[in-house]
């Protein structure tokens, strides 16, 4: 009975929240993100936009700061005491960093958003029930919740025609976010489940580091010691719960992997490698 | 028609899991639907065994929502065209698409396309049948005299090209305008001059320093997403590639370099001849192949003038060259800022100059080949065709012109004086998809397949290291039966003319077929079969070509001096971005809500200034200003960014359109309106980034009226470890790269 | 393989151990046992009155599957590839057709349709909320062929959630299809891997 | 200085007149009454227009965006949920302290209790995305076998809440039960059977009584901790999460010391406006109101303190964003609150250190508005603030509701009114039988032993409804 389900366990459920989420995950879905190939292009975001069924809010909505870009692509000036910023822009994409200790998850009041074998922040859009704590909760505030119906403004006939039936279409009063394309997941992993087979690296791939024009997202799964994520990792020293001040301590301080926000210890699963610049 | 979708059934739209189970993602408490017999479920006719519903299916086709024709791959399910990828087997793009080859699908299923055919009766345009608008074509083209009749595209290739030019001569005419807003027309007249080909194969990958004078090649350009991957490699490589821009407005290419100069727009002469000075005289590297008078002319520009009059500090300049001399093979670089130029050929031949003395032709820029089928190469547009259309047209030359792929209306300056030319065209007839401005004003329209729908190849213009030819194959059943492909709408014009040369193919369908099978045995790669060779080219989408090798010259051409004017005034750079591109994406929401990507503004047009200028003029950020040309002025908000040069102002372009569906039409403004007429005296191309204008502040600031994404911070880091930048020492230490 | 998200995963079925007016599905599952027994699964329990839902031509199940012993998978061919069973294709139905019952009012409405080339508009009878993501590969995979089912039985696979369509004519909905009726079932099947995790069915 | 000891209520008052004045404050009120509650009800209607938009449409109409997506809402639920405290601060914590000052002013405070509460209540769901799942955030037992997040704090709150509602809701009727039946004697038609129903044959008997004492004691003690508790768990809200500005040690103190302060000024507001609508001079005296207000003013002082603390320990700290917020807090688009929050917070207060002031009505009307002003600013600069500048930059945005926003919250003091007026209306809102008791201990202290004749004088009604007790 779920009671039981509770009681019973509750003491490691506890502990699995603390230490983040599961103890016995399937695959561990991560991202290695190269800061310096990102040319701020914006095809990730617009593949986004078509892959997960995101809605165009318009101009008014926008400037509310009600858009709905899972995917964004930050743009910062750095440099800005020189006349002209020399060494060009710092660009970001920013998406749910599918965090291993995730904050929106303890403090969702229906548990609409959890964390799954595959190690990602499910969000079950049809338990939602639109208190937003997760998103205040969340220190990259990449969650956007659906402040108004869209599917009529969006999506005027017969543009509801290139809507992806493999996810749903989100009614106002639902929380969403980056779901490291998981009808993708899902596809792939069915695939293989039917061919009795393990997941190889590289089936995976979503619609962002598929369009991106720099192959500057790698996606994959770090559990799978072969695949090219869990490399570029390693090359970095970075690791799941092991936190930057540990990671200085090591001989190659200098390494270029890193996760935003490190010191929240909210253990992301998306890697960064650092912008390089030549001084010229 | 209808028999060959039988023969490709898989494409009919199936009821299921289709708008009704996306619609109602969630439970409204109304809109939970559980009650049977509700939906529809359509079951396939005779599917091939390989369409299974429920499951996506990929097929191989080419994008064409800018002229670079990348190979795409367009998931379908249920009959209906969901989501775009590229096409890995594409060598150009090999698998990547930019943003707006991702937003192909929303031209596709546009809510605002035409879907019947219409004729202007009386004052405005009323729905006729197909019938009785090739009626009307065949008696108006009938009549028309062959040199007063026109063709105006954009950039065309493949076989629809082939058929158009056909069409042409079956007219006895040789009028084809091709007209490209972004377009690299006068860097092709230079290379033709001095390289012996006009699209050779650039090499970004191979070169260890890249010197861009403002050429946006990952943004705006020809092929964005090739040039990109070459980025990526050339950023990657043992030996990191070094990116310099050069430029009066901060690109989107220019936000990734290593350095970025800003200059005095019109003076990139100037500065590549301040460079070659050097190589030449301080450097010593040899100045074989340069004419005496280019010799003399380099001679007068020493680092001192250049400094001043360029704006570049000396320093920087005998830095970058120092670095150009040591980095071999680099690559230099000319952009649309250079060529839009009233001295546009000259300046781009003396930056193309540089890459002669530096030794790179043939490094890192190769001979594209011969290409073995000229007749079906890109037919490339520029802007000169406009001009000349536009006077053709003011001089009563032209009764009959068809127009397709291109919005003269909408792309030409107020002071070539199109509007009123247009006139005095007799029969304009739009092959069009969408209500643009030309096609507002046309006579009659022919609704035309999205490019998801329609057969056709495309050969790109920069090709990549293997040639191609590109398929383009429907990947959906018309979403609107009275719209018609543009091979078929060549076809039954061809038809009309001689009916014995071409009665013979039912349809383009047929007419492609019989052209593959006529294609020699070399490209179709040991195919049994016609049919197999057939299949294949569908199934990849890309049909490999032999172009042989070849070497490339290197000569210089002489060229005029650079005029030096000191009248500091502002120059108004009309820039295109990736996205609404020249505009013709602008009804594509999507692009729309996509915030540019340097100052990301959503939904509007902004000029972008210098703060230092601002200043001066006392204008804010996000103040409403007056840009005014001798040719007319625009309202519109400032965005300050320091990006910029401080006499450069730039509008983007794309929006500002009259007509064009509910999502472009009235919003921001256009700038290529108040463009000055003047054109390179070489090559008749319009100069596009030489319009003085002024700048007067007519309004207070209102974050309110333009939308900028994430500006909450000031666009700054404020101290957090977000983006960070290291040194390539410290890499080279790290990971030994 | 199992989730271990306890609050996530669901408890197993109030609706059998709670309330009290389910005595009776006890019987039924009780009932049903002696199959559960002999091919360890149990099935779900629930039972859901459907409306008739008049179809374009009246199919009669019981002619095909009982009379003629027509496998299931023979015409909804899809649902061990696909997510979805899949109506199937008018063509398959001509493929008999052409020549058996020829002259049947319903057939000769089929042969209609087929020469107008255009496929019945059949109606949706087992409908599920747009948000829910069932796979019927999965299903069949686990349920029948990882367990050497027998494939002429996969009637009885097919009647967990279809109910006993064999005695049908046009199918109705005989099975709640609802959450509970899920997720109960896959709690009892945990041991087939049966998972309790959302994100399997709700995307 | 020398203080004139006053005494708090007039002892002479004889029990008779007691019931008559609270008896007649339930039929002829003064008119300001009826205007106010015409204005509340007004307040209540342009609320519910506002809230059927914000239903139909969408949160969007509310200006919620990313980052903000709380905003007012929760700062006035926060704000109702302190205002509750004051009630059991009152008839719970100064009973156990037999503070027996409190006995004329506990009713309507106590009233305050349950009102702000079922005002507290609405928030939420008025918040919510989807109310019509409201339900899921209960654990109740479905086929789903689905529970609720038990981690969530906001769940604690469903729990919380509830409970304190409850109690609060029962320890006030308890306390009526012998002052119903002063009225169901003393009334006719409907309001008698209701009165009749409610005081659940109470006929004043040693052995009710005796019960009544019990389990009214056993109540106080039981509400004081849940108070507590109540408060502390909605810091949680705040509190648990990892924003800085809310992931702060002290919040449950800071809370809950909030709360009292705000519950305070209420009452001292309502206070004058009842003195006032029901000629209630002779019990809610001036004395009375100078404890309140000494006790307004003490808790100011914790408050103040409890800030301070904050402040230090952000200051001092190693959270490098929460000392920025806290720059910004003080600095910022939001400055403005900030400051008017600590003047009406801790320097206002010190107006309640006059004993001039504190005995002139109007003044302390201002004052106490002033004060619950800033208590409102305060959660609000609890809420905003932080969602407007959390770690991520890029997210940073100055958001003000919109006028469905504050249409809303506005419509909530409506509500709020609208409930207490109604309720002070139809119930006695000065325990009789407490006052009867207050002037017979003191009348005892005092040493005056002719109870008889008050006693007789008293007959009347004393014989039926025993409301000496004691």
């Amino acid at each position: 009975m779920s009671l039981d389900n509770i009681l019973n366990h509750w003491s490691d459920y506890r502990k699995g929240s603390e230490e983040g989420g599961h103890h016995d995950y399937e695959h561990r879905w991560a991202m290695a993100i190269n800061l310096d190939l990102c040319i701020g292009c914006n095809a990730c975001s617009t593949a986004c936009y078509a892959e997960n069924n995101l809605a165009v809010v318009g101009k008014e909505k926008f400037e509310k700061g009600q858009a709905m870009h899972w995917m964004r692509i930050e743009r910062y000036w750095d440099q800005q005491e020189l006349e002209h910023p020399e060494q060009g822009a710092s660009f970001l994409p920013m998406m749910c960093q599918q965090c291993g200790a995730a904050t929106c998850e303890p403090v969702c009041p229906v548990a609409a958003t959890y964390h799954t074998p595959d190690g990602l922040n499910a969000q079950v859009y049809n338990r939602c029930i639109g208190s937003r704590y997760c998103s205040n909760n969340c220190p990259f505030r990449v969650r956007y919740f659906n402040f108004y119906s869209y599917y009529e403004s969006s999506w005027p006939e017969p543009m509801e025609q290139q809507l992806n039936p493999d996810i749903s279409v989100r009614d106002k009063g639902v929380m969403e976010k980056c779901t490291f394309c998981v009808q993708r997941i899902r596809t792939v992993k069915d695939k293989a489940f039917m061919e009795d087979r393990p997941v190889q690296d590289g089936e995976v791939v979503p619609a962002c580091a598929q369009a991106c024009p720099t192959s500057a997202i790698v996606f994959g799964d770090t559990m799978d010691e072969g695949s090219v994520v869990s490399k570029l990792w390693k090359k970095h020293q970075v690791e799941r719960g092991v936190y930057q001040k540990t990671k200085l301590a090591k001989k190659d301080a200098d390494l270029r992997g890193y996760r935003i926000f490190e010191e929240l210890n909210v253990d992301p699963s998306v890697m960064y490698l650092e912008r390089v610049r030549e001084d010229i | 028609m209808s028999g060959k979708m039988n023969r490709r059934s898989f494409l009919k739209v199936m009821g299921w899991s289709g708008a009704g189970v996306a619609l109602t993602g969630c439970d409204m408490p109304t809109t939970v639907t559980l009650e049977e017999g509700k939906e529809d479920v359509v079951s396939y006719l005779m599917p091939e065994e390989y369409v299974i519903p429920g499951v996506g299916v990929w097929y191989a086709s080419t994008c064409t929502q800018c002229a670079a024709g990348c190979g795409i791959h367009g998931r379908v399910r249920e009959g209906r065209v969901l989501k775009l990828e590229g096409n890995p087997d594409a060598a150009m793009n090999n698998g990547k698409l930019c943003m707006m080859g991702q937003a192909g699908v929303q031209g596709h299923y546009n809510p605002d396309r035409i879907n019947t055919p219409m004729m202007r009766t009386g004052g405005s345009l009323t729905p006729i049948s197909w019938d009785k608008a090739l009626g009307v074509l065949e008696e108006k083209l009938g009549t028309v005299n062959g040199d007063r009749f026109a063709w105006f595209t954009g950039t065309i290739s493949g076989h629809q090209s082939v058929l158009l030019t056909n069409h042409l001569d079956a007219m006895g005419s040789t009028n084809h305008y091709a007209h490209e807003v972004v377009n690299n027309a006068v860097s092709r007249a230079v290379n033709q001059d001095m390289l012996g080909e006009a699209n050779p194969r650039l090499r970004l990958d191979k070169a260890k320093m890249i010197v861009s004078f403002g050429a946006d090649f990952m943004g705006a350009s020809q092929s964005p997403v090739q040039y990109a991957g070459q980025y990526a490699k050339f950023r990657t490589n043992k030996e990191r590639g070094l990116l310099i821009q050069i430029e009066s407005k901060m690109s989107l290419t220019g936000g990734s370099a290593d350095l970025w100069l800003a200059i005095k727009p019109g003076t990139e002469a100037m500065l590549a001849l301040g460079m070659a000075n050097l190589l030449l005289n301080k450097i010593k590297i040899s100045d074989a192949g340069i004419p005496a008078d280019v010799r003399t002319l380099i001679n007068t520009y020493d680092i001192t003038k250049v400094a001043r009059v360029t704006g570049v500090a000396g320093d920087r300049i005998q830095r970058v060259t120092q670095l150009l001399s040591e980095r071999a093979p680099s690559l230099v670089l000319a952009g649309a800022g250079v060529e839009g130029q009233a001295q546009g050929y000259a300046t781009t031949a003396a930056i193309m100059m540089l890459n002669h003395i530096l030794g790179n032709v043939g490094k890192t820029i190769e001979s594209a080949g011969d290409f073995p089928f000229p007749q079906l190469m890109a037919k490339q547009g520029g802007t000169a065709d406009l001009v000349a259309f536009a006077k053709a047209a003011k001089a009563k030359k032209l009764d009959a012109v068809i127009f397709h792929g291109s919005n003269p209306m909408y792309s030409a300056p107020k002071s070539l004086g199109l509007t009123e030319a247009m006139a005095n065209i007799g029969f304009k007839v739009a092959i069009s998809q969408f209500p643009d401005e030309t096609t507002m004003a046309a006579d009659l329209v022919l609704p035309v397949d999205s490019y998801l729908e329609d057969w056709g190849t495309q050969v790109p213009a920069d090709q990549a290291e293997a040639n191609a030819i590109h398929v383009q194959q429907p990947l959906m059943e018309k979403l609107n039966a009275e719209t018609k492909g543009l091979g078929d709408i060549l076809l039954t014009l061809l038809k009309q003319r001689k009916k014995d040369d071409y009665g013979q193919f039912e349809d383009y369908y047929a007419y492609l077929r019989n052209a593959f099978s006529a294609m020699p045995t070399s490209v179709k790669n040991d195919a049994k079969s016609n049919d197999e060779f057939w299949n294949t080219a569908l199934q990849t989408g890309v049909i490999k070509v032999d172009a042989g090798t070849k070497t490339l010259q290197s000569t210089v051409v002489s060229f005029a001096a650079p005029v030096e004017d000191d009248n500091a005034g502002l120059t108004l750079l009309p820039s295109p971005r990736l996205g609404l591109f020249d505009g013709r994406h602008a009804n594509l929401p999507w692009l729309q809500e996509a915030p540019d990507q340097i100052s990301k503004v959503v939904w509007d047009s902004w000029v972008e200034m210098h703060p230092d200028t601002a200043a001066k003029m006392g204008i804010g950020n996000l103040d409403l200003v007056e840009v005014s040309s001798a040719q007319g002025s625009v309202k519109l908000r400032v965005v300050l960014l320091k990006g910029m040069h401080a006499d450069a102002v730039a509008i983007p372009l794309g929006q500002g359109h009259e007509a064009y569906g509910r999502y472009a039409k009235g919003l921001g403004v256009n700038p290529l309106q108040i463009l000055d007429a003047t054109t390179d005296g070489k090559t008749g191309e319009l100069a596009m980034y030489s319009t003085r204008v002024t700048v007067k502040r007519v309004g207070p600031a209102d974050s309110l009226s333009i939308v900028r994404m994430g500006t909450g911070a000031g666009d700054s880091q404020v101290g957090r470890k977000l983006v960070v930048t290291v040194p390539v020492e410290q890499v080279r230490r790290t990971e030994g790269t | 393989m199992v989730v271990k998200n306890r609050l996530i995963n669901p408890g197993a079925g109030f609706a059998r151990t709670g309330l009290a007016g389910m005595v009776f599905l006890v019987m039924l599952l009780m009932s049903s046992m002696a199959m559960a027994v002999k091919y360890d699964v149990v099935p779900p329990s629930g039972t859901h009155t459907g409306e008739d839902v008049p179809q374009p031509i009246e199919f009669p199940h019981d002619i095909h599957v009982k009379d003629n012993d027509i496998n299931c998978m023979y015409c909804h061919t899809y649902a061990r590839r696909s997510k979805v069973a899949g109506i199937p294709p008018t063509s398959k139905c001509m493929g008999c057709h052409k020549v058996i019952a020829t002259d049947k009012p319903r057939i000769q409405q089929l042969t209609k349709y087929w020469e107008d080339k255009e496929s019945p508009p059949w109606k949706k009878v087992h409908d599920v909320p747009d948000f829910v993501h069932f796979t019927h590969e999965k299903h069949l995979k686990t349920l029948a062929f990882d367990r050497e089912f027998p494939v002429e039985d996969v009637k009885e696979i097919c009647a967990f959630c279809h109910g006993d369509v064999e005695n049908m004519t046009v199918a109705n909905k005989v099975k709640p299809l609802n959450m509970g009726f899920c997720v109960n079932c896959h709690i009892a099947n945990k041991d087939l891997g049966a998972p309790g995790d959302c994100w399997k069915c709700h995307k | 200085m020398t203080m004139v000891t006053e005494k708090d209520i007039n002892e002479q008052i004889a029990w008779a007149k007691i019931n008559t004045d609270v008896l007649k404050s339930m039929e002829n009120p003064r008119p300001a009454y009826w205007v106010t509650l015409a204005v509340c009800i007004a307040m209540v209607a342009c609320a519910v227009l506002a809230e059927y938009i914000q239903y139909t449409v969408g949160m969007g109409t509310a200006n919620l965006n990313n980052p903000h997506m709380w905003d007012m809402y929760i700062a006035a639920f926060v704000f109702w949920i302190g205002m509750s405290h004051s009630g059991t601060l009152l008839s719970a914590i100064l009973h156990l302290i037999h503070a027996d000052w409190r006995k004329p002013i506990y009713r309507f405070a106590e009233a305050m209790t349950t009102f702000s509460l079922l005002t507290a209540g609405i928030f939420p769901m008025i918040h919510l995305g989807r109310v019509w799942n409201l339900y899921w955030v209960l654990p109740y037992v479905s086929d789903r076998g689905i529970w609720p997040n038990f981690r969530s704090p906001l769940v604690w709150d469903a729990f919380a809440i509830t409970t304190y509602l409850t109690a609060s809701m029962l320890f006030l009727f308890v306390g009526m039960i012998p002052d119903l039946a002063i009225c169901r004697d003393n009334t006719t038609g409907w309001r008698k059977k209701l009165y009749g129903i409610l005081a659940l044959g109470w006929v004043g008997s040693d052995r009710q009584w005796r019960h009544f004492r019990k389990i009214y004691l056993l109540m106080a003690c039981f509400l004081i901790p849940l108070a507590v508790s109540v408060h502390s768990i909605v810091s949680a809200d705040f509190a648990m999460s990892i924003m800085p500005g809310w992931h702060i040690t002290s919040f449950p103190p800071y809370f809950v010391a909030g709360a009292l302060y705000s519950g305070c000024a209420a009452i001292i507001t309502l206070f004058i406006l009842l003195r006032y609508f029901f000629r209630f001079e002779d019990y809610m005296t001036l004395p009375i109101m100078e404890k309140t207000a000494k006790l307004t003013f003490a808790i100011a002082m914790v408050w103040t303190y409890l800030n301070l603390i904050e402040f230090a320990s952000v200051w001092y700290g190693h959270d490098v964003y929460n000392k920025e917020l806290l720059i910004a807090k003080a600095t910022g688009a939001y400055a403005w609150i900030f400051w008017t929050m600590l003047f009406c917070g801790s320097i206002l207060p010190f107006a309640l250190a006059f004993r001039k002031l504190r005995r002139h009505m109007p003044t302390m009307f201002v004052v106490s508005l002033f004060l619950n002003l800033g208590m409102f600013f305060e959660r609000w600069m609890i809420v905003a603030p932080t969602l407007s500048m959390s770690q991520e930059p890029h997210q940073w945005d100055i958001m003000y509701g919109s006028i469905i926003e504050w249409a809303i919250v506005f419509g909530s003091f409506g509500w709020f009114g609208m409930l207490f007026l109604i309720f002070v209306k139809v119930f006695p809102s000065v325990s009789m039988y407490e006052v009867k008791e207050m002037v017979f201990h003191r009348k005892l202290s005092a040493g005056e032993e002719d109870l008889a004749r008050m006693t007789d004088h008293a007959k009347p009604v004393t014989q039926t409804t025993g409301g000496g007790g004691a």
